[in-house]
């Protein structure tokens, strides 16, 4: 155990070593930003993760989060002028204040009917955005947002480097916020909610609570991505929401493997430069999508627990079960019938 | 909470009613336990004697009518999880434990949500509690999902005796058990009572229940029909009525 | 594409390669945003047929200043902003790529700053509200982005005058003064609508309503329809753009008509408007800015879109043209610079240049980098319908034919 | 005068989008129901439907005869619905997540498909041509023909599916396979048969669908997101777990939709559908029909 514990940490240690050292061989900045992109979307699928994965909570509302933390952080550092530091903190509390929203009603709700109204939300959240368009741009979108300073330092004329660092200094803050957070009794709590709601109550687990932190601490980090994505981008727009960013995403939190944080985050990395890998090939668009998603069946056929049980001292849980229990479990179990 | 007088019931359970529509799962049901009690309810199937775990607990509903008190409190009003950290206590029928978390795990998580202890001291009372119902220990780190069926009901009642509980349900906790593995069940039991915890059982093996309990409830249609000390309560015409009645329907 | 291409295009890169050019080999690359899957893939396609027709002709006909034009495209996806970005750093990555082209490349156009920050010639045709709003407060921090779109200012002014033309002239009996406008919520539909109704306003007409329509596919337009056959306007029009809404529209203005003129907004100019259609559309006006002007007044529309059809077997519509011309444009001042790093300097000449092209008689505003627009320059256009052809009838000097009473209204 | 016209174009124009979203969550509630999970493919199964009647349709240039044009629409569903339960179904059925991997796989099904419709098809739009064309006067209130097909059919299509679910060896089998697949095992019922059947007849029911949807609406490889994502809304709102109910909340939403697009307008009635759902959802957790199981 302590062995393979050390080498956990060892590989981890050289994997942020050889992000740090990244920019350092590659120059190019195409591959700046395949990688930024990437660290990115690694945020979101990571803390998307921590509700879908750990809490067991069909959230599908984690992308409208992601908007919200975009717009927010957009319209503070734009048409409000606060410093775009400043306002990427706010985009994560936005996100946060978002999750609260919608954890209102769902944590009363039971497994797939969170489904609908997380749903729901990104379409109410889509429909303000695009309706408020003397403030948010509408369709048109938010161009011109300021981007992130420091003195001295220009960020528009560094090959993005600094963009670099930054993105990588938040993804390692995200995955490190969320191992901690999955390996404290709040992480417990929630698994253990996830694995038997009732069971957990009669534990003396307040459930409403636990989801309403899951919701806003999921929601914080993928705010804090989407606060950096728009002033990186220096753009904000509705497509964001679209049902594509959402499987793209969702892609990524299931082929990296749920329950694990850095499977995401691996998954991540890899889809973004696989797609992009094969968007050189001319002629290949509609190609390039059809490989992706028989890479990710074949994926999830060899690796069900996804890119992450590849990894030392992989996130074993035990599969074995049987079909019976199957759609209880997802319906949520309304059934106390004796 | 206000210091208990001897007199007092522990648990009292006054005119609860859960209704689904036009059915009456439990009907006016009103019963007290003393401290230190261990106390038995039977009934036929569908009788609600697992319903009225349910809405004593909270989870998952409240009743639809009537109050209970925990040693002159109410408690009715308080959330799910606030009635077992007050110290009432249930387990299930079905296996319910947190499958993917180690044995260690599913008993510490009690002791820190339910005991609202320290991670410190709900560790040792998690070691302590798996020691009580003497699962090896060289199971406790398994995945709970991994453990045998009788190792689940260790774990099921270890987890709620780390939590320190006043009360403690047990709903049909022989179901599924081998008739040696019914025996010790019936030591376990008395391990927890030895350590202080009342104790309130819904058995279908009528001879665990007779065995152990000290006083005796039934239930049929929602409603008590018969209470008492065991023996008694047995030769009750109207409690034999009501399991013959049964047997002949189901044959 | 087909076999018979390959081999005539494998054939023509052996006949350059053979010619003992100036310079051999220089490979000059052009880079095409389009989207290519999701919603817009069929514009998409049509951006990067247009500039694949005019690199190969200019290849066959021997380069340019010395090179040889190559096109690599970036797939813009949906549109979103990283997909754009990836795809522009995608192109910007090579050094041999040196100028950039796309109908659209997103809604907001916000790659423009991106670009001109790498001093990249770039080409759009598109969303010219967008690029005024970014590039008209500072021209000079965007020298090198060029928009062959004109301002869409005439659409809002332009029709009043055109339908008093025709009233005046006998051709169109209006019986009241009242108009319905509706619109989807996109900047372009909607700043259009808006900009009707206050033209409508102006000249004492009564605007019965202005609804705006969420942006997407409409399936359902009945509800507004019954609200129009109440009021009974002489004027209906509708500015969603998108040619699967508009054919629904049609379809379902036709069940139960009234005694209106009926006009949308940009969709009939797509092909695939007259199909979906048919005789159905005979009757509907509409107009075009910066689109094709195929009239015989304007030769090289009618030569661009023969090179098109015979190349990949349909009709363009504005992108396929547009993306030629943009091509073409660029080829000319890759001519007079003669080297395609020189970025800045062939931009200049872009934006001094004038040329006529298949929209036109193209020139650029210094102020907006906006095509200038007029009956001179580019200008609008009013077409309609009839039996399945779109009959130019305003501006009279490229007129192709008279308008006529839709069937449906009393004559 | 004006109150019965107004009615009666609500009413018309619900029950045309209800037939619409009754065909549609039809199949994936039969889906839902018997195997418990979503197949996100179904939405492109019907625009799959749609451009195979296309190309054999005069429309597309094939100009076989109907039955021809039938048998290979058919054939082309079966295919496709048997080949997405063998390949991104199937080996996930003992996984404890089984409901997320197969988002994950059916939403890989859906790009690949649609990708390959693009591939085959390209993206620029297409229309069937309608099977009954005109219009219809209908309560005062004028619709196409094809969308009065699509209100006569839609009904005759679901009570064939009861009536096969209900009566029908196979169908009893299903139903039971739904409600308990152990149960039904040791009964000795071949479930793995009686699930390939259940994705079968989904994709027959979805290409149906979308040949009916295609004719009204216009063809474009995303053709059947839109659908997907209603039918998806119906079978969870409808309560979980029975045909009857997606139905009834297929006609239901239809109306509603119908009536807030006559009084609030097409702009909010989609937000105002959405907030509807939350807030029926905070009263009746288990969905609009949905029982409470005690």
């Amino acid at each position: 155990m302590d062995a393979l514990h050390n080498g956990k940490t060892w590989l981890i240690a050289l994997l942020v070593i050889t992000g740090l050292l990244v920019p350092i061989f590659v120059e190019d900045t195409y591959l700046r930003h395949l990688f930024i992109i990437a660290f990115v979307y690694g945020m979101v699928a990571a803390s998307w993760d921590l509700t879908l994965g750990y809490a067991g909570i069909f959230n599908f509302a984690h992308i409208a989060f992601f908007g919200v933390g975009i717009y927010a952080t957009g319209l503070t550092a734009k048409v409000l002028g606060v410093d775009p530091w400043m306002a990427m903190l706010i985009g994560g509390l936005a996100a946060s204040a978002a999750a609260a929203i919608v954890a209102l009603p769902i944590v009363r709700l039971k497994g797939v009917y969170v489904i609908l109204v997380t749903f729901a939300f990104s379409q109410l959240v889509l429909q303000v955005v695009i309706s408020q368009s003397s403030i948010t741009g509408g369709t048109q979108g938010l161009v011109r947002v300021p981007t992130i300073w420091l003195p001295g330092y220009n960020f528009l004329r560094d090959y993005k480097l600094g963009y670099y660092y930054v993105a990588f200094g938040l993804l390692v803050a995200t995955t490190v916020c969320l191992r901690c957070l999955v390996r404290s009794d709040f992480g417990l709590s929630i698994k253990a909610l996830r694995d038997s709601e009732d069971y957990g109550v009669s534990r003396g687990i307040p459930i409403a609570r636990q989801r309403l932190k899951a919701l806003v601490a999921s929601a914080f980090f993928t705010g804090m991505a989407g606060g950096f994505y728009v002033l990186y981008l220096r753009v904000a727009s509705p497509e964001i929401f679209d049902f594509s960013t959402a499987s793209l995403v969702l892609s990524m939190v299931l082929v990296g493997g749920t329950s694990s944080i850095y499977g995401p985050v691996f998954a991540a990395l890899v889809l973004t430069f696989m797609s992009e890998g094969l968007a050189n090939i001319d002629n290949f668009a509609e190609g390039r999508f059809m490989i992706v998603a028989v890479t990710m069946v074949v994926v999830l056929l060899f690796f069900p627990k996804g890119l992450a049980s590849m990894l030392p001292n992989g996130f074993g849980e035990k599969t074995p079960e049987i079909l019976l229990h199957r759609k209880r479990r997802i319906a949520g179990s309304t059934d106390h019938a004796e | 909470m206000l210091e208990t007088n001897d007199n007092q019931p522990l648990l009292e359970v006054r005119q609860v009613s859960r209704r689904f529509g036009a059915l009456v799962a439990v009907d006016r049901v009103s019963f007290s336990i003393q401290k230190g009690e261990i106390f038995g309810i039977a009934g036929p199937n569908g009788s609600g004697k697992s319903t009225l775990f349910n809405i004593i607990t909270g989870i998952p509903f409240p009743p639809s009518a009537g109050e209970v008190f925990l040693a002159g409190q109410p408690i009715h009003k308080l959330r799910p999880h606030q009635i077992s950290r007050a110290g009432v206590l249930r387990t299930f029928q079905k296996d319910a434990e947190f499958a993917t978390l180690s044995a260690l795990e599913n008993v510490y998580a009690s002791a820190v949500y339910c005991g609202q202890m320290g991670s410190n001291e709900a560790r040792v009372a998690a070691q302590q509690a798996l020691d009580d119902v003497s699962l090896a220990a060289e199971r406790r780190t398994k995945a709970a999902s991994d453990l045998s069926v009788f190792e689940r009901k260790q774990l099921m009642i270890a987890s709620a005796i780390a939590a320190r509980p006043k009360v403690l349900l047990l709903d049909e906790p022989a179901a599924g058990l081998t008739r040696p593995e019914t025996s010790d069940l019936a030591d376990l039991i008395y391990t927890v009572h030895g350590r202080g915890i009342t104790i309130v059982l819904i058995e279908h093996v009528l001879p665990l229940l007779l065995k152990v309990s000290e006083h005796l409830m039934v239930l049929n249609h929602g409603a008590v029909i018969a209470s008492g000390k065991p023996e008694e309560v047995v030769r009750n015409p109207v409690v034999v009525a009501a399991y013959l009645g049964k047997r002949e329907a189901g044959l | 594409m087909s076999l018979s291409k390959l081999c005539t295009s494998l054939a023509l890169a052996a006949l350059v390669a053979a010619t003992p050019a100036n310079s051999q080999d220089k490979i000059a690359k052009i880079g095409v945003l389009a989207p290519l899957t999701g919603g817009s893939a069929a514009d998409g396609n049509e951006m990067v047929n247009g500039a694949k027709l005019a690199v190969d002709e200019i290849n066959a006909a021997g380069g340019v200043a010395g090179y040889q034009l190559e096109v690599v495209v970036g797939d813009t996806q949906n549109q979103s902003a990283d997909a754009v970005t990836s795809a522009f750093e995608r192109l910007a990555g090579d050094r041999d790529l040196n100028a950039m082209f796309t109908g659209y490349a997103s809604g907001s156009n916000f790659e423009i700053e991106m670009i001109a920050e790498q001093d990249m010639p770039y080409l759009i045709a598109a969303n010219s509200a967008q690029t005024r709003d970014i590039i008209a407060a500072h021209p000079d921090k965007f020298p090198t982005v060029w928009s062959l779109t004109p301002s869409y200012d005439a659409y809002n002014t332009a029709m009043v005058p055109v339908l008093q033309g025709l009233e005046t002239s006998g051709k169109l009996k209006l019986t009241n003064r009242r108009a319905a406008l509706i619109s989807s919520d996109n900047p372009y539909s909607k700043s259009i609508m808006e900009g009707l109704k206050k033209s409508f306003e102006d000249a004492g007409w009564s605007v019965t309503s202005a609804d705006l329509l969420p942006f997407g596919e409409i399936n359902d337009w009945r509800t507004f329809l019954a609200k129009v056959r109440q009021d009974n306007p002489a004027v209906i029009i509708n500015t969603d753009y998108q040619p699967g809404n508009a054919a629904k529209f049609l379809t379902q203005f036709l069940e139960q008509p009234t005694d209106s003129l009926v006009f949308i907004q940009y969709a009939p100019s797509v092909p695939e408007f007259l199909n979906l259609t048919g005789k159905q559309a005979t009757g509907i006006v509409y107009n075009l800015l910066g689109g094709t002007l195929n009239t015989p007044k304007n030769p090289r529309a009618a030569e661009v879109m023969k090179k098109y059809n015979d190349n990949y077997g349909n009709e363009p519509g504005t992108y396929g043209a547009l993306l030629y011309e943009e091509v073409m444009f660029y080829a000319n001042a890759l001519k007079k610079v003669g080297d395609p790093t020189k970025r800045l300097e062939i931009s200049k000449v872009i934006g001094e240049s004038h040329m006529q092209i298949a929209s036109g008689m193209l020139s650029f505003d210094p102020n907006t980098h906006l095509a200038v627009q007029g009956d001179n320059a580019i200008p609008i256009q009013f077409f309609q319908i009839w039996d399945g052809k779109r009959v130019l009838f305003y501006p009279h000097e490229y007129a192709e034919g008279e308008f006529r009473m839709p069937p449906w209204m009393k004559q | 005068m004006i109150m019965v016209d107004m009615l009666s174009a609500i009413l018309v124009s619900g029950i045309v989008l209800g037939s619409g979203y009754a065909l549609m969550a039809s199949g994936l509630s039969l889906v839902w129901t018997t195997l418990g999970i979503f197949n996100f493919a179904h939405g492109v199964l019907m625009t799959l439907g749609a451009y195979v009647a296309w190309t054999i349709s005069s429309g597309g240039g094939l100009g076989l005869g109907l039955a021809a044009g039938v048998a290979v629409t058919v054939a082309a569903l079966i295919g496709a619905g048997i080949l997405i339960e063998r390949v991104v179904v199937r080996p996930f059925y003992d996984h404890r997540d089984i409901l997320l991997i197969t988002v994950m796989t059916t939403l890989a099904a859906m790009i690949f498909l649609q990708n390959g419709i693009q591939l085959i098809w390209g993206a620029r739009l297409k229309q069937l041509a309608p099977i009954v064309p005109g219009t219809v006067q209908l309560w005062r209130t004028t619709i196409s023909a094809q969308e009065t097909l699509m209100i006569v059919l839609a009904p005759i299509v679901l009570a064939a599916l009861w009536l096969f679910l209900s009566r029908s060896r196979i169908g009893r089998g299903i139903k039971a396979v739904g409600q308990n697949a152990d149960a039904a095992r040791l009964i000795g019922i071949d479930v793995s048969r009686l699930f390939i059947i259940t994705f079968a007849l989904s994709a027959l029911l979805a290409g149906l669908t979308g040949v009916l949807l295609g004719s009204v609406r216009l063809l474009t490889p995303e053709f059947g997101s839109e659908p997907l994502v209603k039918a998806l809304i119906i079978v969870i709102f409808g309560g979980l777990g029975s045909l009857g109910g997606t139905i009834a909340a297929a006609y239901l939403l239809g109306i509603i939709e119908a009536t807030l697009t006559f009084f609030i307008g097409i702009y909010w009635t989609p937000s105002m559908i959405f907030l509807l759902l939350i807030v029926v959802l905070l009263f009746r957790p288990q969905g609009l029909l949905g029982k409470v199981v005690r």
